[in-house]
């Protein structure tokens, strides 16, 4: 079971142009910013985007392509929508059966199947409630459930686990990924979660603008961003730069010394946020990169603290993680003009 | 992106006028109250309730609203089976024929009564287009038989129900059709699972009209079906007869017909139709 | 029964049937009165007869018999509807004037008018309704009003009778141009106020029966003979 | 929480019966619009096309079609006016108030259209409930007039306005109220700038169906407002007159009138009604 | 400007039971599991939920009581509920300025409100567009610039940045920290996210069950959580448990050696998941505290790990961070068994 997709949809502003092809039982997910075309893209693969161009294929069967068009109901897509549109007339329970229903599964069968579903999510309590005696999360659960009741071919998730308690979202997203694991179709996954996406997908598909920017394993991804956004996403400081000595890249930045890269012309330079030291003066040791800089925010996130910087002559953002006790010892808050630097060894470097 | 200067607020500002405001809307719709209820009032004020209880044991009155309310549940059924596909396909149509459909089926709407009740005639007649085939074939003859009073009140009551129905269908989220598509759902099954119970307030509420106006109809009745009292005559029309010699009693049969209709609408609405 | 419908394999309730026993009449609503307690006469000399009525406008009947209604008599107000009916509608029955009518002022029980003859029409404060120039019953108000020279001062033309009375009935008129059979049924609703004579005009009243069936013939024999003249009179008829 | 045990998937079975199902559903829909058209379809069969023409270049056709337009369209307009607020109030009301008002408007639609007359006199005559003391203080007569016309096509058509704006307001999503109102919004603004434009296509179809029952309207309009050519003579009591003695003429001017609303409604619907 | 509120509202097999009293110019922030009951309290102070019993009170004002329920026009609140119900007839210009036109504003001031509102979250480009062409998280950025448009005396706030994606949240989060900072009016936030409620509210409510569990400043939260949901939320380990000594405190885990707390009794002890070291065989050195454990999952979050243990004789859930580099080299992967250990120094200890 495969899926060969290519999706060409005009979106007012914006054209939605994604090639998609994933394997067997693979899960891929695709990110990008508010408004890039990843629901435009899942709608088109269930059938209620028409394409302008392109095709979708399973299984080498044709779905969508010049000239064709299945109907939402002759392609055998389970979809969960955004908005999780549950039926309001129906129970929970009957709201997950419906899927198996549909596809000639006995009463019985159903409402048993339909119980496994939402126990398996947490929300077995709920199973006698109309949607509108649910609240958002437990809606989105059920709403889960019915979209994996049915078996399909091409499971379709838009954005799952927005609406989860961050108590019960490792639990549904463990759930979720051993559900996937088993299960021999394919599922696309929308997300703004590196968390969702590192976890449950094989592969990453980055999408800016309706365009690919960058794709690849998740620790493909990881390593090697080519993305200011994928960096942000992975949580990297990025630049672009060139270097003529495959040692030393000129960035925005300024000039970074990398750990050796063998490699001559454009590059991409990256380092961890946690790799940033943060220095009251200027400092004169080991570390080789060393910048002016000037705090805009400080996030704190439990025992650990976010700065971000504008360094450099330029002002050019960066992330710094320290601990939670440093922000008060070094008194960081924003104004705070201070030095941030980092370790060639720290720093990789990679073709561009 | 620019934090944008606060400007001054007005709180409070919208408890100015909350009740004026709802004046404003509680006229007309008193006027318009007022405009349907008066004639009723007036009516209920010139009945002679001395001789109400006399005027409504006339052997003809009973057989009559008997038939009424036998045919226009027959004719409310059919417009059901009959009129809820049309809505929900029409509902879901965009193209010109669809449009050009809905405005067919509001002109029996237009046609005075008896004209329709002439068309019926030219259409299910023994020499009637359909009627004279069947009649041959058959010897089925549909005029001035009960037959011919339910497909008169169809006639009549199905536009509205249809029309009803398509609006409340149009209301309903295109997109569940969608997801209930996705799950694997036959066109039939969404119809009946999805359409049929998120359109209920609606369909409830065609059905209630339909009945109305089916229990009201009179011209296109007496033209098609005939006025045989026992067979054809529904309460309309033994009003209509009674009016020739006795206005009285024709006062005080349309009274106890628009207590049925209010005793039957008010109860479903209460629990059914709200 | 009705010889001029092919089946008679039906009977009973069905008045289209042309089983034994049944007399199916389509009658102007005005004979409404009449005919309905000659037709419960004839039941009751006749046990296991039937006499089925209908009544409507005579237009509306005529084309219902043209339209292939199925009918054994048809009793008509004035001639002009029988233009209508298909040329072959006779067959093997036959036709006899059972009443006539003639036309009289309404006012209201208190005459707040003061109409007293048909010259006090013509005060333009008065209001006065007839019926449409189409009916019987308006083509025959204007030969009167035609006859005595008087231009009324019309305010509706309505199209049957009974809207015209019930103008008068509920005093939104002031007086109207009605036949006398229909200030009788009236009762005390209306004021009648006779119309010399000299002035009037008359309208007559056709029965057609399309049958030999002996019950049928029976029938317009009863409505036809010095029995139905009695009850056609006290309804407010003239003789034919 | 256990994963459950994955059954057995049933690919392409959602493609068993798509063609089936839908016949399903178009064989009542068919047979709905059959039974609505057949019967005009016969009105055209047997019309004498050969005299159309000059049947309705009759000196009454005009005046009369034209007086139909006119009282029609204000008729529309004040259903509207009056009818909007009604059908807004009742919507987002509960009680058994409510129930029972609604019970109460769909009377006039069971009133056989005469009675309706009748009760109109009664209410508005000049011996009427308010018709009396009108007359009194000012000299007011409303029957015999175009406003008389207004009036009995007002009450036979608003109750099929109200109910099915009604039904459209109700299918209007309440939290858009209470989001309304939680930025400030009065009752009216919330009625004028949320429910009004959410319900627009209800309360087009609610206007195209009162606009078509008022101009076919007969029974109320004759008892009530008479009937004089040019200034209460509308379409349908032309052609109940000329069905008197001339029914080729009568059905010419149906057939002219069903044309006329044909066209508007086809032209409307097509454009703003859907 | 002050609320002071008892929320008491029945919700089938919920009672939601909150109190709140919050001062000028604060911003509460609600967090709690899916289905505690946030969005219930949220939309009873805008009067959308009839209380069952206690009171809502704005500046001396009564707006709910016995026998008292204000209608939401007569309060003057802003509410973004959590499906953003934008108007579907207006473009999101006119969404905005909504609220403005309503509260009286001349049609071109509320215009030009409308657009600085959307310039300020990023989305002026769409002020033309009607809702129904606007992705998820553009939606959810309109409905935030209208709830913030009317200058309500009560901002209350469901869910507000879910939708957004990682890039741009940040800088979201920081325009409504520097507006909700300039205003005088009570905020009343519902969230998912410990950063959106560390970030933007001087005071936190946890609800479960309908009922506040904790409450506080941040940093007192952060420090000292009282409750399991608000350790996980805030990222630390907690413990009940009891101690006799004032230093070892026996826990579900075994007895935990704290840094002393100088009480004697009922108590919890909390360590971040940083302060776990993992070892693959028994450590013999100056760590005090020392479990045997086995790894349920492994999470990879960018440049570090989440490792999901159940530790102890009783298999209590311990969470642990590392680097990305040590799963690697110590071979991390779900049902691994090894020794899990917290230096005494980094465990608190405080009373319950
Ligand atoms: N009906 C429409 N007409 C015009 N433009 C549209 C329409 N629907 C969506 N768009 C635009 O198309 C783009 C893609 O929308 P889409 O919903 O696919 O984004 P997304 O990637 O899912 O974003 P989000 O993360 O916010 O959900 C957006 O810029 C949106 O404004
Ligand atoms: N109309 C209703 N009838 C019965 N129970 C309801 C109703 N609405 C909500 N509930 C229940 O009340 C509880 C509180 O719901 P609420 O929406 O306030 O939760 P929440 O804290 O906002 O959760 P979430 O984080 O999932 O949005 C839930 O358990 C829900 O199932
Ligand atoms: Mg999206
Ligand atoms: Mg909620």
């Amino acid at each position: 079971m495969t899926l060969d997709a290519r999706i060409l949809v005009d979106r007012g502003a914006v054209t939605v142009d994604v090639p998609l092809a994933v394997a067997d039982g693979s899960v891929v997910a695709v990110l990008g910013p508010n408004g890039a075309g990843k629901t435009t893209a899942l709608h088109a693969l269930a059938g209620l985007v028409h394409l302008r161009d392109g095709h979708v294929r399973v299984d080498g069967q044709t779905w969508a392509g010049p000239g064709l068009h299945l109907d939402p109901a002759q392609r055998a897509v389970g979809l969960l929508a955004a908005d999780h549109l549950l039926f309001p007339h129906l129970t929970a329970r009957d709201n997950v059966a419906f899927g198996p229903r549909s596809r000639g599964a006995p009463r019985r069968d159903a409402a048993a199947r339909a119980e496994r579903e939402l126990d398996a999510l947490g929300v077995a309590d709920l199973a006698g409630r109309r949607p509108e005696a649910l609240s958002h999360g437990q809606a989105q659960r059920v709403a889960l459930a019915r979209a994996l009741a049915t078996d399909p071919r091409l499971l379709l998730l838009d954005e799952p686990l927005s609406a989860l308690d961050p108590a019960v979202r490792p639990h549904i997203r463990a759930t979720l990924a051993a559900r996937l694991r088993a299960y021999d179709g394919v599922t696309v996954l929308v997300t703004h979660d590196p968390l969702d996406a590192l976890t449950l997908a094989d592969h990453l598909v980055f999408v800016e603008d309706g365009t690919v920017v960058q794709e690849g394993t998740p620790a493909d991804v990881v390593e090697r961003p080519r993305d200011p956004y994928v960096a942000h996403v992975v949580g990297l400081n990025l630049y672009p730069g060139t270097t003529t000595d495959g040692e030393t890249v000129a960035t925005p930045l300024g000039p970074v010394v990398t750990a050796g890269l063998g490699h001559r012309g454009r590059s991409w330079v990256a380092f961890a946020p946690s790799a940033v030291a943060l220095y009251p003066d200027e400092p004169h040791g080991s570390t080789r990169n060393v910048w002016r800089a000037r705090i805009a925010t400080v996030e704190l996130v439990g025992q650990t603290a976010r700065i971000r910087l504008l360094a450099g002559v330029d002002d050019v953002p960066l992330l710094a993680e320290v601990t939670a006790g440093s922000v008060a010892a070094l008194r960081l808050h924003p104004g705070t003009a201070l030095w941030a630097g980092v370790k060639a060894t720290e720093v990789s470097a990679y073709p561009s | 992106m620019t934090a944008p200067a606060p400007t001054v607020a007005t709180p409070g500002a919208a408890r100015r006028h909350p009740g004026r405001s709802r004046a404003v809307l509680l006229v007309p719709a008193g006027l318009g109250v007022a405009l349907v209820v008066l004639p009723l009032l007036g009516l209920l004020l010139r009945t002679d309730w001395g001789s109400f209880a006399s005027n409504l044991s006339a052997p003809v009155v009973w057989p009559a609203i008997r038939l009424s309310l036998v045919t226009t549940l027959v004719t409310v059924a059919l417009c059901f089976v009959l009129g809820t596909p049309l809505a929900w396909l029409l509902s879901r149509a965009d193209g010109r024929a669809a449009t050009w459909l809905r405005a067919v089926l509001t002109v029996p709407v237009v046609l005075p009564p008896v004209v329709g009740g002439v068309a019926l005639l030219m259409a299910y007649g023994r020499r009637g287009v359909v009627g004279a085939p069947l009649f041959e074939a058959f010897g089925l003859r549909l005029p001035f038989t009960p037959t011919a009073v339910v497909l008169a009140q169809v006639f009549v009551s199905l536009p509205f129900f249809v029309l009803a129905v398509e609006g409340a269908m149009r209301a309903v989220d295109a997109r569940y059709d969608a997801v209930a598509a996705t799950l694997g759902a036959t066109p039939l099954r969404i119809f009946v699972r999805v359409a049929l119970p998120l359109a209920a307030p609606g369909i409830a509420s065609g059905a209630a009209l339909a009945w109305a106006r089916a229990l009201g109809e009179f011209g296109a009745t007496i033209t098609f079906a005939g006025n045989f009292a026992g067979s054809t005559q529904t309460a309309p029309l033994a009003v209509y007869v009674a009016l020739q010699n006795d206005p009285q009693a024709a006062l005080a049969l349309s009274i106890a017909m628009l207590a049925v209709s209010l005793l039957v609408l008010g109860m479903l609405r209460g629990r059914w139709i709200r | 029964s009705a010889a001029t419908t092919a089946d008679t394999t039906q009977a009973g309730d069905d008045p289209t049937a042309g089983g034994s026993g049944t007399v199916t009449v389509l009658a102007a609503a005005s004979l409404t009165a009449p005919l309905t307690a000659l037709a419960e006469q004839y039941e009751r000399d006749h046990p296991g007869v039937t006499v089925r009525l209908s009544f409507g406008s005579s237009t509306t009947l005529a084309q219902q018999i043209s339209e292939g209604a199925p009918a054994d008599l048809y009793a008509s107000a004035g001639e002009a509807p029988l233009s209508l009916l298909p040329p072959d509608a006779a067959g093997d029955g036959g036709r006899a004037t059972i009443a006539r009518n003639t036309v009289e002022i309404a006012t209201p029980p208190d005459n707040p008018g003061a109409v007293a003859d048909l010259r006090d029409l013509g005060d333009p404060d008065l209001d006065v309704v007839l019926c449409a120039a189409t009916v019987p019953c308006g083509k025959a108000a204007d030969d009167v009003l035609r006859t005595a020279g008087v231009t009324a001062h019309v305010v509706s033309r309505e199209v049957d009778v009974k809207a015209t009375l019930t103008k008068v009935v509920l005093g939104e008129a002031d007086a109207a141009l009605v036949y006398h059979s229909d200030v009788v049924a009236a009762g005390g609703d209306v004021r009648g106020v006779e119309i010399p004579a000299a002035d009037n005009v008359f309208l007559t009243y056709p029965l057609l029966w399309f049958s030999d069936d002996p019950d049928v013939v029976g029938f317009a024999d009863l409505v036809a003979g010095p029995t139905g003249t009695a009850a056609l009179e006290a309804a407010g008829f003239l003789a034919p």
